[in-house]
């Protein structure tokens, strides 16, 4: 009978600092107290707090300490776990909680508190061990699939779920999984871990709590569209995830849950991973399939399409981190019950990171339709300093500059769509009046001007003369014809541009004008 | 192929499916603007000119990427498409130094010319470029990097058309920069100097060194021609002011090299050096001096008239100056026949044409060096090995293909590629006159899949065999007669006569050694044909005036006729 | 009904867009029957009117102080202004001393130069300061017709005023529209 | 030197199989172990691979993650996007500028330091964040700056080991 979990962070910041020595001296001291049968240790995916680590988390109570040294392990073991008082002088600093393991009262009416099912077992399992994660009904759904349903049936159910990808541009999952299924040749899954909207690391997270859902994932989407190798491109940046994933991989192939004749089944499927080297635009699909074939992260002309003519020419499904790790426990329990959360139009939850003027910053996961007030309010503890909300961009550097009137409209991709914004990859960058829009636009085309590819003349271009306009605007010597420029530029450069990132790299100035464009016009000289 | 029917501009368009948007709008006669786009080029999608109106789609698409579909409805010149147009224009023009009146490609820019349709008078974005480096580094051509709008066309045409891959893009977004290798000095690359990025770049900045200061577009004379610098026979466009070779271009669409020149063709006779004969010589005294052509023709007749005599003819002139040659020859009863030596013939397998190579399914080299004597097979080669075609060199000395070629084996061990090449369905032998008899007979088993390419070192083989010379080595006789034209005779070549006649366009030892010199023209003064690999007969146009004195082979052969009586 | 009043003005130029503008030959008869020319670079007069002109017309582009003050008084006294010539328009061929620092072209000019004795570089109070870069006309004051060559042709000049005499706004395409030399 | 070089390239190359479509993950490795990668390098790895030197220094200078250069014994890499920059990111940066008197892109002049950016690592819940080498910094002020660079030169004399 366990009666509590010792959760220690596992990342590379806090191996770098000890967290393996610390891990070391609680077990021993556990197993010296006799407390080893009742007490399980293990590690937990990446906790946001560089000033406490290694960071160690004692359930039920949720208590975290940190920094951790070796040399407290023993005595936090003998306090808290022995004798059962809190180890005072070792509390982690209180001021910045994580949202990602925060537990937080759930609100009154329909919808809950961070209703996980991405997230379930991540900081809850240790990552490095498949048997916690096969505890936790891992690789269920794949044994499922294998032994009592059709491929087709597999498809059929994710199709059913509605299930959207989580991307960022929300396209329908079993939709795209279909047009590859009657594709001739060899049929390849890739899964886009290049998470490199700023402000985005959901996908980091689920690959470094809880790899084996990602695995698992594609090997559904294997097993369902005919493919029998899988791909992970994981940007170069994330060079802790892609050694759990590689652990994982190993544990999987070991356990015959990833290789040949999977579960004895007579389905095939080999899982690789490949690691980029800092290009944001690679998170494009194209420009992700020509990377993982070793070549520049340049966009490629659609159509075709990947899944047509995607990684090696052949037929591709390229899905991201979150939808994947939807997919096991769509198959385990039903499209209805995915169907049951969020909305109608967009069932499911979404990984959102929340970050800026915010009490507590952080990963959640929340059902489809919250609105951003909710998620402010209760997850986020309101804004800081009490001060008022001014606007947020959802998404990433590619996501809307959405001001105050946008807190009550549902957070799904219909909904937000409707309102000529975009859901986006799941940050969450709330500013307080103090926010300067124009700074903020300025920061952001600064980004695309750094990402661009340069093959294609809007983005290459139309970023420097873009940010040529603002960096005008911000030293005060705009004219009118100027600003008027930018807003012309801008416009183009959305139309023109070859790919998303071109089109993106629009969107804070052409938002920002919408919903802010006194503050443009403050800026200029008469 | 099927047909596929859509709507441009309200017109009823038929296209043939796999066409893209572009194409079909072009084979309707409908212009589309286009920068980054180059028919003999992948598509790239890049630059946004060629932007169109779709009904029912949302954005603008690209007609250069887009693929013809049935019953689509296309709209190309909306207010719409023009102002992105313009937009993309102001983007260029702002990016890099566009000032066209210090730029010696005005006038044949297709920048500047797409600026002028758009009625750009002007343009409004700040111009925040900097100074970037201009390499001179190359010998034929320079590359001005603020002339350059990074539409990758000399890229591609450097990997895709002359399949070298020297050239790529450094770098990402505003800092992207074309390099060669790894960003060294062009003229320090792996370059091939054929020239054909020159020949795609749409702006200033691939430039040739030549005709770059030479003359504006509308100062010059293109004249159509075919390349004589070896037996391929390449369709050219020369390019002449006044009476100065200002640059060679190939021509698109043409067979068999379809745009594609090498060095030999496109720069080697603007940097010819060699002293011209322009006179008829006539040794007097032991001196050679000028004469007039009375004099030294008649001189040479009397010779004629008098002994034996050998004719060798250099195949480096026309058909007609070589039948005319052979005629002369058969008239005073002397033998006549060619210099060079002739590649043999192997007894099986069907004559190829040139661009077999790029439809082969197995590609074998023997006894050649197509990358030293016909370089645009070479190139053909190298594309399809870049395509995955295997390609096998039998040599037993270094051979330049070799480098990139599947397999590379001794002449004993020919029969190892025959092997290799069994399963093939279409193999394309490409030899001269290096290959050996045992490669020939290995290679037998493979019959008649065999499209050969006999590889001839003479520039107009094919003219000589339709005259019937064959080749000859230089012996005994009271007269020999070499016509050389403009080809550098082998050092090794001795003659044996008492009495030497050499027709030839420039001065050599041979012509030292001469006893009566005649002046002939040169490839780019002569008016004929030539027959080539494939065997087909194109024409040489007059692109220059000769050198006042230089007559042309036929007329002095006729001349001599008559002389002869 | 009076002549109409136009006034010219170059600035930092080689007076290739005047002597173009010369180059209209005889129609230069029917052209002073309707108008006035006020002031030029020519005339006795340098500055155009304070009680304006009708059509002002500035060629080369502008690179110091002076040549800014020129084209703001010329802006302030025309109802429409021309920017003649690929200097005025974007500056031109006197933009290739935008890829120097200011100090480097000066020495270049005034010490360096393979004929220059013991140069310097002049400073006088009556001398204008260079500004950083030389820039069209537009980037000072607004213009309103843009007329690039260099020069333009006669043919594109006569076309620009004719077209403004018969009170409408001309439109560069075809011959008259050209950057840099005439046909290239 | 060169022999080092060869044989460090030749192992990287042997965990891939000389296969082209790692060519990307085999230049980071090389970045790793050889600190930046120079033309001999990308020349040996074109060899290897059969790549055009063109192809290979055109993926080497796509990827913000690879250097082309030598760089000083610690590198600095500042996120400068839009979370970390609406925490302050701007005062951080200028700190760090003055702090080392050098620009972005430099290395200074005693090779100790080099200042560059990255885009987003992912830490902006305790953004500015920065990386000096591998390790991650969040929360920063332009006060724990200072202390930050005062305590890695601290611990550099102290014999490197920490």
């Amino acid at each position: 009978m366990i009666r509590a979990h010792v959760l220690i962070s596992g990342d590379a910041l806090s191996l770098a600092r000890g967290a393996e020595e610390t891990r070391l001296a609680i077990e021993a001291e556990l197993s010296y107290l006799g407390l080893d049968k009742e007490v399980q240790v293990s590690y937990m995916g990446h906790v946001d707090r560089t000033d406490a680590l290694p960071m160690v988390i004692v359930f039920p109570e949720g208590t975290r300490y940190g920094a951790v040294r070796p040399e407290d392990g023993a005595y936090i073991v003998q306090e808290h776990l022995y004798k059962g008082r809190i180890a005072q002088h070792l509390l982690a600093p209180p001021e910045t909680l994580s949202g990602q393991i925060a537990h937080l009262p759930g609100r009154a009416g329909a919808i809950e508190a961070q209703k996980r099912v991405v997230l379930r077992r991540a900081g809850i399992i240790d990552p490095t061990s498949i048997d916690e994660y096969i505890a936790h009904d891992g690789y269920f759904a794949l044994g499922k699939a294998l032994t009592e349903m059709q491929p087709s049936e597999v498809l059929k159910t994710v199709k059913d779920s509605k299930l959207q990808g989580r991307g960022g541009a929300g396209f329908p999952t079993g939709l795209k999984w279909s047009f590859v299924v009657n594709q001739p040749g060899t049929k390849y899954i890739v899964c886009n871990a290049d998470e490199s909207e700023p402000g985005t690391f959901k996908d980091r997270l689920i690959l470094e709590g809880d790899p084996h859902a990602v695995l698992e994932g594609m090997a559904l989407a294997g097993y369902a569209v005919g493919a029998h190798e899988g791909w992970i491109y994981v940007r170069g940046e994330y060079g802790q995830a892609r050694e759990r994933l590689e652990y994982a991989i190993k544990q999987a192939e070991d356990y015959g849950l990833l290789g040949d004749h999977i579960m004895e089944s007579g389905f095939d499927f080999h899982i690789h991973v490949h690691a980029g080297a800092g290009a944001y635009v690679c998170g494009e699909e194209t420009a992700l399939l020509e990377s993982l074939e070793g070549k520049r992260g340049t966009p490629r002309i659609r159509p075709p399409y990947p899944t047509v003519r995607g990684f090696r020419d052949q037929p591709t499904v390229v899905n991201n981190v979150e939808t994947l790790a939807n997919v096991p426990a769509i198959i385990l329990n039903g499209a209805d019950w995915f169907r049951s959360i969020g909305t109608q139009a967009s069932p499911g939850t979404k990984v959102y990171t929340m970050l800026g003027d915010v009490n507590i910053t952080g990963l959640i996961e929340v059902p489809m339709g919250i609105t951003l007030r909710e998620v402010i309010e209760i997850y986020g503890g309101g804004m800081r300093g009490g001060k008022a909300f001014k606007c947020a961009q959802t998404g990433g550097a590619s996501g809307s500059i959405i001001p105050a009137e946008f807190l009550d409209v549902p957070m799904d991709f219909s909904s937000m769509a409707a309102k000529g914004a975009a859901l986006g990859s799941g940050a969450l960058l709330v500013c307080d009046e103090d926010t300067d829009v124009v700074d903020l636009a300025y920061v952001l085309v600064r980004f695309f001007k750094t990402e661009s590819c340069g093959k294609c003349v809007p983005c290459r271009v139309g970023t420097v003369q873009m940010l040529e306009a603002l960096e005008r605007l911000q030293r005060g010597y705009a004219r009118a014809a100027d600003l008027r420029r930018l807003e012309e530029i801008a416009g183009y450069v959305q139309e023109t541009s070859f790919c998303g990132l071109g089109q993106a790299a629009a969107v804070p100035i052409l938002t920002g004008l919408r919903f802010f464009r006194d503050e443009f016009e403050a800026r200029v000289r008469h | 192929m099927s047909e596929i029917h859509l709507t441009i501009n309200g017109q009823e368009v038929v296209a043939q499916s796999g066409q893209t948007v572009l194409e079909a709008a072009k084979a309707a006669g409908i212009d589309i603007p286009v920068l980054c786009h180059h028919p003999a080029l992948s598509n790239w999608g890049a630059c946004r000119m060629c932007v169109v109106e779709v009904e029912g789609m949302r954005t603008v698409q690209t007609a250069c990427t887009l693929p013809a579909a049935e019953g689509m409805k296309i709209s190309t010149h909306t207010p719409k498409t023009t102002s992105l147009r313009k937009f993309v224009l102001e983007l260029l023009f702002s990016e890099r130094n566009h000032y066209c009146m210090y730029c010696q490609m005005s006038g044949n820019c297709e920048l500047q010319d797409q600026a002028y349709a758009h009625g750009l008078d002007h343009w409004t974005y700040p111009r925040p470029f900097e100074k970037l480096n201009v390499d001179a580094s190359r010998k034929y051509f320079i590359m001005d990097h603020n002339r350059c709008i990074l539409c990758s066309r000399c890229i591609r045409a450097c990997a895709e058309v002359a399949a070298n891959h020297t050239l790529d893009l450094r770098n990402r977004g505003a800092k992207t920069m074309v390099i060669a290798d790894l960003d060294v000095p062009f003229g320090e690359s792996s370059c091939v100097e054929c020239g054909t990025c020159l020949q795609v770049c749409p702006t200033g900045a691939l430039v040739d060194a030549r005709s770059a200061y030479g003359g504006r577009e509308k100062d010059v004379t293109h004249t159509p021609t075919t390349c004589m610098q070896c037996s391929i026979g390449c369709e050219l466009d020369v390019v002449t002011r006044y009476s100065r070779l200002l640059r060679v271009d190939g021509v698109w669409g043409s067979e068999p090299n379809d745009g594609l020149l090498c060095v030999d063709g496109r720069f080697k006779p603007l940097y010819e050096e060699r002293k011209r004969v322009t006179r008829p010589l006539l040794r007097k005294d032991g001196e050679l001096v000028e004469v007039s052509w009375g004099e030294a023709l008649a001189a040479v007749a009397d010779k004629l008239k008098g002994g034996s005599c050998q004719g060798l003819a250099a195949c480096a002139t026309t058909n007609e100056a070589l039948a005319g040659f052979a005629h002369l020859m058969n008239r005073v009863g002397g033998k006549g026949g060619r210099l060079e030596p002739q590649a043999p013939p192997l007894g099986y397998g069907v004559p190829g044409r040139v661009t077999d190579v790029l439809s082969a399914d197995f590609i074998i080299v023997a006894g050649a060096q197509p990358l030293e004597y016909q370089r645009v097979i070479g190139y053909f080669i190298h594309r399809a090995a870049d395509k995955g075609i295997p390609v096998a060199v039998i040599t037993d000395t270094e051979n330049a293909l070799s480098e990139r070629a599947s397999m590379t084996v001794a002449a004993a061990q020919a029969g190892v590629v025959a092997q290799a090449a069994a399963a093939a369905e279409k193999v394309v032998l490409v030899y001269s006159i290096g290959i050996k008899p045992e490669v020939i007979a290995a290679l037998k088993p493979l019959g008649d899949k065999v499209h050969f390419l006999a590889l001839d070192p003479a520039r107009n083989g094919k003219g000589a065999e339709a005259a019937g010379l064959q080749p000859l080595t230089p012996v005994k006789a009271d007269v020999a007669y070499v016509l050389l034209g403009e080809q550098a005779p082998e050092e090794t070549l001795q003659l044996k006569a008492g009495f030497k006649v050499v027709q030839a366009a420039y001065v050599s030892p041979l012509t030292e050694q001469a006893d009566v010199v005649l002046p002939t023209p040169v490839w780019s003064e002569r008016q004929g044909h030539v027959t080539t690999l494939d065997g087909a007969v194109k024409p040489l146009q007059v692109v220059l005036p000769a050198p006042a004195g230089v007559r042309d082979e036929t007329e002095v052969f006729e001349q001599l006729l008559g002389l002869l009586g | 009904m009076g002549k109409i009043k136009v006034a010219t003005q170059w600035l930092e130029a080689c007076a290739g867009c005047h002597m173009s503008f010369l180059d209209i030959d005889e129609r230069i008869v029917e052209l002073f029957r309707r108008i006035e020319m006020t002031s030029s670079p020519i005339t006795d007069l340098k500055h155009p009117p304070e009680e304006g002109v009708e059509v002002g017309i500035l060629t080369g582009g502008i690179g110091n102080e002076d040549e800014k003050h020129e084209a703001i008084e010329m802006r302030e006294r025309a109802k429409v202004l021309i920017a003649m010539g690929d200097c005025a328009v974007t500056g031109g061929i006197c933009t290739m001393r935008n890829f120097f620092p200011t100090e480097e072209v000066l020495r270049r000019g005034y010490i360096e130069t393979e004929s220059t004795v013991d140069g310097e570089i002049p400073v006088h109070e009556d001398l204008a300061p260079l500004t950083d870069k030389v820039s069209g006309v537009d980037e000072v004051v607004p213009v309103d017709i843009y007329l690039p060559g260099c020069p333009p042709t006669a043919d594109a000049i006569w076309y620009v005023l004719t077209e403004l005499l018969e009170g409408r706004m001309p439109k560069l395409e075809g011959k008259v529209l050209k950057y840099g030399m005439d046909g290239g | 030197m060169d022999k080092d070089l060869t044989q460090t390239v030749q192992r990287v190359l042997m965990r891939h199989g000389s296969n082209r479509e790692a060519l990307v993950e085999i230049l980071h490795e090389l970045n790793a172990e050889l600190g930046y990668l120079s033309q001999a390098t990308l020349a040996l790895v074109a060899e290897a691979l059969k790549l055009p030197s063109s192809q290979v220094l055109s993926v080497a200078s796509f990827y913000s993650m690879l250097d082309l250069e030598p760089r000083g014994t610690h590198v600095i890499k500042f996120c400068q996007d839009a979370p970390c920059h609406v925490a302050g990111g701007r005062e951080v940066w200028e700190a760090l500028e003055h702090e080392l008197g050098i620009g972005f892109g430099a290395t200074t002049p005693d090779g100790r330091w080099t200042l560059l950016t990255t885009s987003c690592i992912g830490a902006c819940a305790v953004g500015p964040v920065m990386l000096v080498d591998e390790d991650i910094y969040g929360n920063l002020t332009p006060e724990r700056v200072r202390q930050i660079l005062k305590q890695v030169a601290e611990r550099d004399q102290a014999g490197g080991a920490a």
